[in-house]
């Protein structure tokens, strides 16, 4: 959405449709002209990232590293919910693009994509230790193949409205999972809005989900790829959600896309939301007043202490097999990127962050002010979140700090074992959010639901053992 | 007094279809103007402005975001797609309507339950057609696939209409001098020209509603059609750009929907030849 | 000109034989007429002469030469639909130009054409117009004239005059009879009404059941059936038909009169039980039975019966047609 | 002038006038249909195009799949009251726009608005439409006192949630999808409507029929060719489409209830990777379907017939 770019696509438009014929053939020698002799093209896909200015940062970066590397560089963006027919059609074809970007674990294409261990390695050996939840979304351990690798994660932290948790005495937001059910219910009683946790058939619910189960020790898979879902532990998360939409949600929340929660709360209707700063950064924008009251915590413990957000994007990069022959510049390409972090960290509004904080920081303009004596992203990290300097003046200051140490409470999706396409299928048949609503809703008891679920998750687990891409046993 | 009750009642019932028809539509229109702040406080009336309007989302849509090169993309394809229909279902329909016996009835019939295939899952097996053809992200790949679900519904169409232009008429013109190809230009098609204006229209309406394929074979923002361009450029992540998407989705509908009233009759008159015969 | 030729023609539509062995020869210059009941095969015979049907077997020649595969357009036809079959989106002009422009006809050349024709036809002040703002009898002119304007070998005209009304067709059919006069154009023309055939034929051919029954001047057809089925097809009131002497006897209802009323040195007396009497205003016809089989008689206008009663009747043995029972063929002699 | 002579013949004509249309059917349609079948009987994934045939062992799992049997039903719920109300609706609306009146050019255009704009665009403005939050009906509810205070006729909440509550989101499902194609039916309906003859109704109005009496005995029998037309058709779109489901509500409010068959396939197959089972979602009512469309189009031609 370059002003400059778009001003002038719109331009060639409007000239096709009026003057047409008289600016047409000078477009085209113009076009003609400056291709050479045979280059490389290196085609990526990738969302059009939530964040137009990264894009625009984005773009650009790419042009110029293919300048550099004697390569014409595509970039097509699509709508984030497009990715996975997308490249499904491209694997179909077998042609496409040399480099797709995913926001979550592609597992399921493990078979139609490179092993990327030798760029793992070589990014480890650059940039130092990866984080391990980005390893666990990049790396099967089955089969031993690296199928993706993740240069950055998006953290998911929960956004709560200071002035309402005031006024019920937690000026500092909730802890605990405990803390939410009872004074969003307070808050909700009292004041009248309600939390906006979601239970519907989207991302999001299906992040607080899990980062739920979690947080009461529990989840779909252990380590070692095992179902373990229908255990009383799973029973006491369901029961608490129930609890937490009886007294603090509405039925909108069965409702929801990706977009809701964040509408929600920029129309000053929630209390707290769990989602990226996004929601905190559209409302900067929009209704800076309610921005402005937007405080954040991390992830909310639950009852034996444990507490674990999801993380809210995971960008993992495959190569597909058809695109073997510029799998080397593709590797280049996200390794330099990798080395760049610090910039796709600022364009992102810090929506990103990096899969390897040790990764130093380069020298020279970046295009922001340098952060004094940063010598790792780290440190830029840290800078960045203690004084957000996307904060509205006039903004409390600190706000992001509690994200500071968000790695430590940020896991993958299939958490504590590595994303999988089991875990990917139940993910994205929304098989969580349908176990919890259906509790929710009073339409069966929780340990019914917990049950079906298990056994929904079972078949799933079997069906892609049969394939050869999951551990464990049947 | 009856009659009062009739009058009333008939511009009750066109008032209850204009609302339910247009409401979403006022929406759109309000919306496009609307400041985000104003829209995202729920107190306000949705219905007009509490905040003095604004062009920014226009701005956004046809200076800053593709959505001209959108529109025109879907007209390209359009236009493409409506002239492939017909090269292929003007003869089709002739022949069936005209010149084979039973079996043409069981083939028309087979025509119209290529239908019945749900789209949903065929794209994937037609992306490697398209790849053979090496036709990836470009518009070329929708023009070759849309009449995939334009030329059975034009077939039919048109296969009717042709049944109920007298068979004479058709004779005379052989009589007259014409091969049985020139009788077909000079006089069948002229008198079905009604029923080809429908198929236009329809096959047109069709081509800008279709989003599966174009979702899987179109990539590069520039070549995108108004639906999928539109979701991509204006849906980023879990914000929705409302303003613009209402203003596009509202700005795209008019001018066919401005065809349809223009060419109602017309529309009407082809496809009750058509449909009853 | 030219003349037409149908040699053993035969046409099967799936089971059905729409015309089966017609041999049949046209003369140049002449109108034929084929006549028939509805479903006689007689429009299937003229299709096929027009190339819209191809034969199941035969051959059919124009100007002896076999047409069987050239198409309508280069048979030199024209063809008179009993529909018009007007271009109803072209004016009555363009409908008459039409088989000229497709020749590529000059315009300037069409142009004399087409108000050659129309003036023939006396629609010369129509020519502006749409055929949907045309009478019925205009529709029809305009037809003959497309038909006529580009000088065809041979004339195919498909019942053309019954969309008209009664006065009209009257009317027309001594219009059509001239032109066809004048013009000298070999004519086919198909109707099952006989006033039509008898009026206007040259010859008459008389089709039944896809067979061809008889063909002659409409005086032969008249005075000489060839059989059953045509003794009985042609006539106002159709004929009787009464079982003598194991031969069928046909005798028109006009020579069937009171005894007194006929001449001549062979009679065939016949008791008449007169059921009813229609009056037709120039004659009367009276309805009723003869040996308990129904017969009709045409009656002088004053002559006085009494229905319900017996009358002594006759016919002139010169007058009676033959038949044989079986093969319901004529009988010389 | 061979070539000519030989294009004047039907034998030679007429398969070549359908030839291109059966060649392009047959790679566009036919050879991906072709592949989708072979799909549900093998155990092909999203990110594995090798697989191998398994039988029928994917269909047996969606039979036996809760989510499937629910989409099931939920397709068939959807697209009989749909098209029920459409064809209901479109009579009405084709009725009215016979008359003459001041303004029908405006009406018109409004009226097929709906139909003509795309319908992923419309289905957004609808997700704005049905806001759990924003939504303007909700707001106008509200405004009439009929929402949002305690004595309210629709309750005490403040929205309601239209797309949130299991059955008032298939209504809202079903709605749009009406909203959507009674366009199109009113068209189609109108003109069988006018293909009716006029001294057919006026023999009737004399012979001392009243409005529903011609309706029932007169116009309907003789619109049945069209009526059957329409419903074919708005069945189609209404049972291939998922678009408007997946916009509205990815299939929930979970669990699942406004699932159809068409959103189920993308989201077994795309969403979760395993598109044999997807295909035999998709195929699962093929049979059915085809033979439904088949017995209607054969009806449809009979009643012409006669």
């Amino acid at each position: 959405m370059t002003g400059r770019i778009s001003r002038r696509r719109f331009l060639r438009t409007t000239g096709m449709g009026t003057v047409g014929l008289a600016l047409g053939p000078a477009i085209l020698t113009s076009g003609c002209t400056k291709k050479k002799a045979a280059r490389r093209t290196l085609r990526l896909l990738q969302w059009s990232h939530f964040v137009p200015r990264y894009d625009k940062w984005f773009d650009p970066y790419c042009k110029k590293w293919g300048e550099e590397h004697n390569v014409d560089v595509i970039v097509d963006h699509i709508s984030l919910s497009d990715l996975r027919s997308t490249f499904a059609s491209e694997v179909a074809a077998g042609r496409g693009h040399d480099l797709i970007e995913f926001i979550d674990p592609p597992s399921d294409f493990e078979p139609s994509v490179l092993d990327l261990s030798d760029l793992n390695q070589e990014a480890v050996k650059r940039f130092g230790a990866q984080l391990p939840a980005t390893t666990k979304s990049s790396y099967n351990p089955f089969t031993k193949k690296y199928y993706g690798f993740c240069h950055g994660w998006t953290i998911d932290p929960g956004d709560y409205r200071k002035s309402l948790w005031e006024k019920v005495g937690m000026p500092d937001g909730p802890r605990t999972w405990e803390d939410l059910l009872v004074y969003s219910a307070r808050i909700k009683s009292q004041l009248g809005v309600q939390n906006g946790i979601g239970i519907s058939q989207e991302l999001d619910s299906n992040m607080a989900e899990r980062a739920l189960l979690w947080s009461f020790d529990t989840g779909t898979q252990d380590e070692g790829e095992q179902v373990i879902l229908d255990n009383p532990k799973t029973v006491e998360a369901v029961k608490y959600m129930t609890e937490l939409y009886q007294k603090t949600l509405t039925p909108e929340v069965f409702s929801w896309n990706p977009a809701s929660n964040n509408q929600l709360l920029i129309a000053g209707k929630a209390s707290y939301i769990l989602n990226s700063i996004s929601a905190y950064r559209s409302a900067q924008k929009d209704v800076p007043e309610i921005a402005k009251d937007v405080f954040f915590t991390p992830a909310l413990k639950g009852p034996r202490g444990s507490g674990w957000a999801c993380q809210h994007v995971i960008y993992v990069s495959v190569i597909p097999t058809f695109a073997k022959a510029n799998a080397d510049l593709a590797k280049q390409f996200l390794l330099d990127l990798c080395a760049n972090y610090d910039r796709a960290m600022w364009e992102s509004e810090l929506y990103a962050s990096p899969s390897f904080f040790n990764a130093p920081v380069p020298e020279g303009d970046r295009g922001y002010t340098r952060v004094e004596g940063a010598k790792i992203l780290r440190d830029v990290f840290n800078a960045w979140f203690a004084n957000d300097p996307y904060a509205l003046p006039g903004e409390a200051k600190g706000k992001l700090l509690p994200l500071q140490d968000a790695e430590k409470w940020s896991a993958n999706v299939g958490h504590p074992g590595p994303a999988s396409p089991a875990e990917g299928e139940i993910f994205g048949t929304f098989v969580l959010p349908n176990m919890f609503a259906r509790v929710a809703q009073g339409k069966q008891s929780a340990e019914e639901s917990v049950k079906q679920a298990a056994a929904e998750c079972r078949k799933i687990f079997d069906k892609w053992r049969a394939q050869g891409l999951v551990g464990g046993k049947g | 007094m009856k009659r009062f009750l009739a009058r009333s009642g008939f511009y009750g019932g066109l008032t209850f279809f204009v609302l339910f028809a247009a409401a979403p539509f006022y929406i759109m229109l309000i919306t496009m103007f609307k400041r985000n702040h104003d829209l995202l406080n729920p107190a306000n009336n949705p219905f007009f402005f509490t905040e003095p309007p604004t062009l920014d989302h226009v701005k956004l849509l046809f200076l800053q975001s593709l959505y001209p090169e959108f529109l025109l993309n879907t007209l390209l394809v359009g236009i493409a797609v409506v002239a492939i229909t017909l090269v292929l279902a003007v003869p089709a329909a002739f022949s069936l309507a005209r010149i084979a016996g039973g079996w043409g009835q069981n083939l028309a019939i087979g025509i119209f339950l290529t239908y019945l295939i749900p789209p949903t899952l065929l794209f994937i097996p037609l992306s490697r057609i398209i790849s053979l053809f090496g036709l990836e992200d470009s518009l070329w790949s929708l023009i070759l696939v849309y009449p995939t679900f334009t030329v059975p519904f034009c077939t039919w169409l048109l296969m009717s209409f042709f049944k109920s232009i007298p068979k004479d008429i058709e004779e005379q013109a052989l009589i007259d001098g014409c091969s049985r190809v020139g009788a077909f230009f000079r006089v069948l098609f002229p008198l079905a020209l009604p029923g080809i204006v429908t198929v236009i229209v329809f096959a047109f309406t069709l081509v800008a509603n279709e989003y599966i394929y174009a979702l899987a074979f179109i990539q590069d923002s520039a070549k995108k059609t108004i639906g999928i361009g539109m979701t991509t450029e204006l849906v980023r992540g879990d914000v929705f750009y409302w303003g613009p998407l209402m203003g596009g989705a509202l700005i795209a509908s008019i001018p066919e929907a401005l065809l349809y009233t223009f060419f109602l009759d017309r529309i009407v008159a082809g496809l009750a030849a058509g449909t009853t015969r | 000109m030219a003349t037409v030729e149908f040699r053993g023609v035969t046409k099967n539509f799936g089971q059905v034989k729409a015309t089966d062995g017609v041999d049949l020869a046209i003369k140049d210059g002449e109108l034929l007429v084929l006549l028939g009941p509805s479903g006689s095969g007689k429009s299937t015979l003229m299709r096929l002469c027009a190339g819209l049907e191809q034969p199941t077997s035969g051959t059919i020649a124009i100007d002896g030469v076999v047409v069987n595969d050239v198409s309508p357009r280069e048979r030199g036809i024209a063809m008179v639909f009993q529909s018009y079959a007007l271009y109803p989106h072209k004016t009555v002009f363009d409908n008459i130009a039409f088989p000229l422009t497709v020749e590529h006809m000059a315009k300037e050349d069409i142009r004399k054409k087409v108000e050659w024709a129309a003036g023939l036809f006396g629609i010369g002040r129509l020519l502006d117009r749409m055929p949907s703002q045309l009478s019925g009898g205009e529709r029809q002119r305009v037809a003959i004239a497309r038909a006529l304007v580009r000088r065809p070998r041979v004339l195919l005209m498909d019942e053309p005059l019954s969309n008209l009304d009664a006065k009209e067709r009257h009317y027309a059919r001594g219009e059509l009879k001239k032109f066809q006069r004048g013009i000298g154009v070999t004519t086919i023309y198909v109707t099952h009404d006989q006033v039509e055939a008898m009026g206007l034929g040259d010859r008459i051919a008389v089709l039944c059941e896809g067979r061809l029954r008889q063909v002659g001047t409409p005086e032969e057809i008249y005075d000489r059936p060839a059989d059953i089925f045509v003794a009985g097809f042609i006539g106002i009131p159709p004929m009787n038909f009464i079982e003598r002497e194991g031969r069928i006897a046909g005798f028109r209802p006009e020579v069937f009169r009171p005894l007194e009323l006929v001449q001549g040195d062979e009679l065939m007396r016949l008791r008449y039980r007169i059921e009813r009497v229609e009056n037709l205003g120039g004659y009367r016809v009276a309805y009723g039975v003869v040996d308990g089989t129904p017969i009709l008689a045409k009656l002088p206008h004053r002559y006085p019966v009494t229905e319900g009663e017996e009358h002594d009747f006759a016919v002139s043995i010169r007058d009676i047609h033959f038949f044989h029972k079986d093969t319901g063929l004529r009988i010389e002699g | 002038m061979k070539t000519k002579r030989l294009l004047d013949r039907d034998e030679v004509l007429g398969p070549l006038c359908l030839l291109p249309v059966v060649i392009y059917m047959a790679l566009f349609i036919g050879f991906p249909f072709v592949m989708s079948f072979v799909y549900s009987i093998s155990n092909v994934t999203i990110g594995n195009p090798h697989y191998r045939i398994v039988g029928l062992q994917n269909f047996i799992a969606i039979v036996e799949d809760p989510v499937f049997r629910k989409s099931l039903v939920n397709t068939c719920i959807f697209t009989f009251v749909s098209i029920s109300i459409v064809i209901v609706l479109g009579h009405i609306l084709a009725e009215l726009l016979r008359r003459e009146f001041r303004g029908k050019w405006v009406v018109r255009f409004l009226v097929m608005l709906p139909w003509t704009a795309p319908i992923a665009l419309g289905a957004i403005g609808f997700l704005w439409f049905l806001d759990s939050v924003f939504s303007p009906i909700d707001w106008l509810l509200r405004t009439w006192g009929l929402l949002g205070s305690p004595d309210s006729l629709f309750g005490a909440q403040s929205n309601l949630y239209w797309l949130g509550r299991p059955e008032l989101a298939m209504t809202s499902v079903i709605l749009v999808h009406v909203w959507r194609i009674l366009p199109l039916a009113a068209v189609i309906l109108l003109a069988g409507m006018n293909a009716i003859p006029r001294e057919i109704i006026e023999a009737a109005q004399v012979d001392g029929a009243g409005y529903f009496r011609r309706l029932f005995h007169i116009i309907l029998p003789l619109l049945f060719p069209v009526i059957g037309v329409t419903i074919l058709f708005a069945t189609f779109f209404t049972f291939t489409d998922m678009t408007v489901v997946w916009i509205l509500t990815k299939g929930g409010p979970p669990p699942n209830s406004t699932q159809v068959l068409a959103s189920l396939a993308f989201l077994k197959g795309i969403a979760g990777g395993d598109l044999a089972q997807a295909a035999a979602v998709a195929l699962f009512f093929f049979p059915v379907l085809a033979g439904i469309a088949a017995i209607v189009l054969r009806l449809v031609k009979k009643a012409v017939v006669t």
